[in-house]
């Protein structure tokens, strides 16, 4: 593909909200070549650590090479993938639980390259991206959270 | 978490001469032996490399924790 | 499952607003086991076809089998995957070009059950509900629409 | 798009005797025979059955042209 994809900015403070998702999915009804939307949201697990219940995770990254590794995952995507359009959204801070802290949005004129481009971009960051997670328990404890 | 460890979040580490990635990670392992109970993997100049890659210095190298992203 | 999942309303009139989408993510957020959503949505594309460009689908079903047939693939997806919560809307009617006309919404503790359950889901549906859509192009042409 | 070939989109069909699905496809196209090139599904009482199938009478039969949800 001949188009330069202009890099993006992925790190947002906090959560992401439902009406950031919303304002995204109303600004690509003009693109009518569009005809599948995947989107994939994480959000934070109350799951049952030693110390306690999570009541949030507190993100941070290695910047610099987080945003080189989304740019390389982008550029991946875009030449495997027939895709309209592909935006990534990730947490910096503190994320409670029950909110969410990434957000992945491939557009495609067909669902199949939908579907598969949001699992490969998924399974990506997972795997690539240097973004660390402290999971909050109680009122001091945390434990690190590792992706599997 | 591994700053936790070292004590520490920044170090100048001095290389006789040159060095591979992965006699880099056996030295860390040898100063900080706490570390060899944690994951972790060394990303030179904002890389992942193998363990037989050379580092060319001077090089940003950072040990890095396990990805939690998602 | 043993758990009974009561009968879901799916069909709605016209398009489904990207409202609509920000407000059911919303109500997910007090469910704290659920780790991951995904969101599939049909938008409506401008093809180019003999009579003209596709300006909307005028959307029909035959209800009552439709209904069951939704029912049917809601209690499959649930037996199939580690769900949480399942949502399916499809538009009857008039949906313009660049509006939506599907939406599924699928939550699950793990990423991989919502991605799997979003696919099967949408497959499903495009060959088992008897939906029927008739490709608007011009001022008085149409042209039914073929899943493939 | 069916109704549109047989100019009405309802119609009381006597079967004489039992009939299997695909006998009623017989009917159908022999009956309307534009509806040779369309593509359509048998549905009997709001269920898709194979063509060896007996209809038990009375019976909601529907032809279902292809389908176009999503």
């Amino acid at each position: 593909m001949e188009k330069v994809h202009k890099p993006k900015k992925v790190f947002v403070q906090g959560p992401i909200s439902p009406d950031f998702v919303a304002k995204s999915i109303a600004s690509h009804q003009s693109k009518t070549g569009i005809g599948a939307h995947a989107i994939f949201l994480g959000q934070i697990r109350a799951d049952q650590k030693e110390g306690g219940v999570v009541t949030g995770i507190d993100y941070t990254a290695y910047e610099e090479m987080a945003e080189q590794a989304f740019h390389d995952i982008r550029e991946a995507a875009f030449a495997r993938f027939e895709l309209t359009c592909m935006h990534i959204y990730h947490s910096l801070g503190l994320v409670p639980t029950g909110e969410i802290s990434l957000f992945v949005f491939v557009s495609s004129p067909h669902r199949r390259a939908a579907f598969e481009a949001s699992e490969y971009i998924v399974e990506e960051i997972k795997a690539k991206v240097p973004i660390f997670g402290k999971e909050l328990t109680g009122d001091s404890g945390h434990v690190w959270k590792e992706n599997t | 978490m591994l700053a936790e460890i070292a004590g520490l979040s920044d170090e100048l580490w001095n290389a006789g001469g040159s060095m591979t990635v992965g006699q880099f990670r056996a030295q860390v392992l040898d100063k900080y032996p706490a570390m060899r109970d944690k994951k972790f993997k060394i990303a030179v100049n904002q890389r992942i490399l193998d363990d037989f890659v050379s580092i060319e210095t001077p090089a940003e190298i950072a040990l890095l924790p396990p990805f939690a992203g998602g």
